[in-house]
């Protein structure tokens, strides 16, 4: 029983944390939302060169042949810097599930786009920049797209109509493509959150009210501890639900609706918290606490939201 | 104690539901954090005004109906019952209007009111500073005498409608030497005036409901000190109690939100998932406790019990209940809560618009901190 | 319309406050809790003096002839001192259901004492120290007892067996005494919950920790004004309960409910807010603080627990 | 990451199964805070004892098996498992224990450790005072120097298991004119000396797991110090932080009493009621958040990376928990919630117990404070 990530593991997150901080500032992610696109081309290159994009796929198909485990620290980082565009559906599912079809080339190397439509939603995030949607069966391409007008910048939400059909598998590693989500989103939603927390304990050490750095108060102490604890419960469960799916455990599906459940409320919580500590600046759209709790409101009901999940743990615990 | 309408009441009422269903615009009217929305919701306070409903709790002499506070609540209940237009005016009318007839000179009272009451004058709020938000005794903003003359200078935020307003009200440092709730004066400032620069600050949705003012040298004649010279901070503390208390969220917006809620439940949810159920059985009985609460807190002050620091509790609980009501709605939406624009995009907006609830007019930290230290008499501690 | 006592009102309420500071102190509670009786038989004599006992009794039968309203300020008394044995039981329902039966003037006098046994619970409050117990329908004399060790010693709880059964009724101004129970004990937890407040607010002041009042860190300010909070917001749903009760008015189920539902979670989160400020002293016997404590927690649970009074407000104001 | 275990760690799992199904008690011991049942529970250690199974983490010479941290954990889970009795001696085992290796000379190790393996000596905590509870650096009594020993005077209260117990350990100041964490100085004390009074304190349920020690001019000798005299704040915080960190509550604790909860709502509750099993559901998957959260924990500790303040998010964590499981099993049992004993007391018991979760060791608002300044780097407020 070992509980803990290799030192490869932990130097190549370290890796693209050191690239993100660069090529994904909050300045750039402003950039791919007011540009309507919700997404970094230049960093989509990158991370395709780094290899991140095709972590999960196998290396006899060109890609670098990680597990879910190599993957959820990655994940995690994204969403510490709040990367915009369909780098979870790409990465976690598009580009391993065709890794072994026409598209897979294109797909390890980034030079086509993929995003997902999944079935308990209308809509198709990222679709706008996507050169190909991947369905449950299915491929479409050659859609044409409107504007949902998602709440958050850097996932764009559409409906699409038209385009092409080829079957296609979704699963990767036998799981249909919205449980991975759900646990690179959980992975993703850990990362916004300490992102979130550490923003405005910033924010709480900088700012000054009734001649003291707000962050001295016990009233904001105790919301930015409250916001960490549930965070740092979430993340054990997410590298365990990492784990379940790459073994093939029984409880996979268990396992990783506990991560989607347990980090989707700490999202929130860390939103709530870190806005309230911001006070009226958290309010506004020039404060970078947006690009984070924008993602975390979309991505905390994407992929089921806490309570369907929460459900789905239940049914498995509580039967009998 | 009779919880029954009297028939003076109840023919208030129906004055109020017959005249609202004659005149309510029949579609909803753009933000009026926009400038085409604010012209349109400006009419709107006008065809009000005509009809005597803009400030029906002000005297018959400055354009209202002197309704007792049960009847200013029964007519935000109509008011919300017939889906009529956010109130523009809501500074003037409700924070500045009654603030001007408690400390306002004769002269004053007849030169604001009657046109706060029409939305001639619209008024935009400023009194927080980038240093000054809940520490609002931090304000470095001066003004400086001239003659008859103020000479204002510094910077406002958080200044609430300020984007398109014609007047704002704030406070200022009048005597440098005095610290901090000391040597503030309340002055009404035009918006128009040489010096001032208004920068809309766009919050979450993208709407510009929020300014910052810059004052640079600008010059109002000492006639605009609202009270005593170096007394606004009790000016604008009683403005502020009233806020608190009663009239900056009537109860009647809550029940309103909670009538939709259940409608939404009723369209969308399972109606055996008692987790849900139960949630909005829950936000259904705050609106309730809090319209009740309501109802019991003016009894009181009509029969002279004045409301205090007790104002507190009110602003962390409807606060704290409409974020609740919100994220119980974005819940049952699913999917489409992840939509700004669509079907229910007034349920997202609403969300955005609740988590300002628990910042402005002062944080629910403070507010804690007030019923701490005046109602529960702990010991000071900051 | 017009949410407010009379000044009669109010008096009479101070005059039974100003008794009970004197008749009921902690150190009276501690006596009946420790005799195994739950009950100061003085104190009952004094309360009958006042017309406390026959407040809801018609003045045709002997009694004061209030209504709900002008009890709902006495219950609300009564649970701030703590007040141990029958009282509500008695006062609420078996006095004003059996005034025009043979047992009326003895209930009046309170020379007999009558607790009840309602239909959702296997126990009767108050049984040993009781000559009656009114059930649904019927009243038992000359039952034997057995000992259920309740967790409050004010509320000492019982099986009975045995005992003669006569019919009676348990209506009270047309309720069930289920709901009039629900209705007297949400004023009584409302009581217990601003003394429990009040005391902790006292240690708060008094009490010393890194050479200041416990009661100056915020986070303590802010445990204590969310408790304040809940019970404030439960009192007007309660007095409107009761309103409602007296009137006849077709929503006094839903509205009693509400109230219960309310002062149930009320003075649950006051007993644990004002336990967290009054530390390891709060988890002691020594404290006094156990005394409304063991009664909120034996209460709250009482003639309907809050998820069973939400449910049927739920059922009033979902349906449709 | 390997979440199996070894073949190594399943044999030890079924070692420990295997001994726990043949030995413990079939029927439960009284608790082990009445003279008769703390006696009982000494029977109970020194079996365990013997099946060298009462330290498993211990080196082999002091009675233990040289367990890693990973079969710590197993070895509890089985413990729970098995519903063994709970373990009297925790304070000495669990916190002393540990900190006697770290620190104490090697008469001390030889002295102390095997007896207190075998509960021959049963140890009590003496660490607050009335006042120095959260502020466990207020603390006032004394030891005084007089030649080879130490003459203890104060007062000491919250003494876990003190009743009963044979020795204590505490914190004494030794230089008066230090201040506040400095000039304090970690004893051993054997608890039957003359000048010794223990006072025991009644809890909520009228059981008495708290003493007070009064300390009236008591000798002890200088050699029972542990650790560099005046350093006894550095030792006695690293005993806390492996309280607070790992050992004070072990997740089988939790897990355990979530199965038990399963079957209480398996057993009585609707099973529609989606309310409720969301909740428990919920406390489910704190359970094993925990779990998962310690096995990380210890394998970071086994690679080489200490636990800190992080150890203040345990705490709150574990004491939130336990309050919120013993509330759900509460509201499952409704009317039967009300009864001190019968056939559900373990359940009402346990959550008056859980009640003082968050208050001992260290209140969840100091450990708020904790994890706010040393893991998120604000300022300090105090």
């Amino acid at each position: 029983m070992k509980f803990s990530f290799t030192d490869d593991q932990r130097l190549f997150a370290k890796g693209l944390r050191d690239l993100l901080a660069n090529e994904c500032t909050p300045a750039h992610v402003r950039e791919a939302w007011e540009s309507h696109t919700g997404h970094i081309p230049q960093l989509w290159t990158r991370l395709s060169e780094m290899g991140v994009l095709s972590m999960l796929v196998p290396e006899s198909a060109g890609g670098m042949g990680g597990t879910l485990i190599d993957a959820i620290l990655l994940f995690q980082e994204l969403g510490r810097a709040g990367v915009p565009g369909p780098v979870l559906e790409h990465m976690a599912v598009a580009a391993p599930a065709l890794a072994n079809t026409s598209w897979g080339p294109s797909l390890v190397d980034g030079s086509q786009i993929a995003t997902l439509w999944v079935d308990n939603s209308p809509y198709v995030a990222h679709a706008q920049v996507a050169n190909l949607v991947l369905r449950n069966e299915a491929v479409i391409t050659g859609f044409s797209t409107s504007d949902a007008h998602g709440i958050d910048g850097g996932r764009q939400l559409f409906t699409i109509s038209g385009g092409t059909e080829t079957s296609a598998s979704a699963e990767v590693f036998g799981l249909p493509a919205s449980d991975v989500m759900a646990l690179s989103s959980a992975a993703y939603l850990i990362g916004a959150s300490e992102r979130m927390i550490e923003v405005a304990a910033e924010y709480a050490r900088q700012r000054e009210q009734f001649g003291k750095p707000i962050g001295s108060f016990q009233a904001v102490k105790h919301l930015m501890s409250d916001a960490l604890l549930k965070v740092e419960f979430a993340k054990a469960p997410t590298y365990r639900a990492a784990w379940s799916a790459s073994t093939g455990a029984a409880t996979a599906v268990r396992d990783i609706s506990m991560a989607k459940a347990l980090a989707s409320e700490a999202a929130y919580r860390a939103s709530r918290s870190t806005m309230q500590v911001h006070g009226g600046i958290g309010y506004t759209w020039e404060a970078d606490l947006q690009l984070w709790m924008k993602k975390s409101w979309a991505l905390m009901r994407a992929y089921g939201d806490a309570t369907f999940h929460r459900r789905r743990v239940g049914a498995s615990v509580l039967s009998k | 104690m009779d919880l029954n309408e009297t028939s003076d009441e109840s023919a208030f009422r129906a004055e109020a539901r017959a005249w609202l269903e004659a005149n309510v615009p029949t579609s909803p009217l753009p933000s009026f954090d926009t400038e085409e929305g604010f012209a349109l919701h400006r009419v709107w306070e006008k065809k009000l005004y005509e009809g005597r409903w803009s400030a029906v709790s002000w005297p018959v002499e400055y354009g209202g109906r002197n309704a007792d506070y049960i009847k200013w609540l029964i007519f935000e209940e109509e008011y919300y019952r017939a889906g009529a237009p956010g109130r523009v005016n809501q500074n003037g009318i409700f924070l500045l209007g009654p603030t001007i007839m408690e400390v306002g000179t004769e002269e004053q009272k007849a030169k604001f009111l009657p046109s706060m009451a029409s939305s001639e004058i619209v008024w935009g709020q400023a009194w927080s500073e980038p240093n000054a938000g809940s520490d609002l005794a931090g304000i470095r903003s001066k003004a400086t005498r001239d003659g008859d003359d103020w000479i204002l200078n510094g910077q406002k935020i958080w200044a609430s409608r300020a984007v398109w307003a014609d007047w704002c009200f704030g406070i200022f440092r009048t005597d440098p030497t005095a610290d901090r709730h000391r040597g503030l004066t309340f002055i009404l400032c035009p918006l128009d005036l040489p010096g001032i620069t208004v920068r809309p600050i766009a919050q979450l949705d993208g709407d510009t409901g929020f300014a910052e003012i810059f004052f640079d040298d600008v010059r109002v004649p000492v006639a605009n000190t609202l009270g005593e010279e170096n007394k606004g901070w009790n000016v604008a503390m009683a403005t502020a109690g009233f806020e608190r208390g009663v009239s900056l969220r009537s109860p009647a917006r809550f029940s309103e939100a909670v009538n939709r809620l259940i409608h939404l439940w009723r369209t969308y949810a399972d109606p055996t998932d008692t987790a849900l159920s139960d949630a909005v059985t829950d936000v259904w009985m705050q609106a309730e406790g809090y319209r009740l609460h309501t109802y019991q807190t003016v009894t009181g002050m009509l029969e002279g019990r004045p409301i205090g620091a007790e104002a507190s509790l009110n602003k962390i609980f409807w606060s704290e209940m409409d974020v609740r009501i919100h994220e119980i709605a974005l819940q049952i939406l699913g999917p489409e809560a992840e939509r700004m624009e669509g079907p229910f995009e007034r349920w997202v907006d609403g969300f955005l618009f609740s988590l300002s609830g628990p910042i402005y007019a002062g944080t629910n930290e403070i507010q804690r901190n007030i019923i701490a230290d005046r109602v529960l008499q702990l010991p000071k501690g900051m």
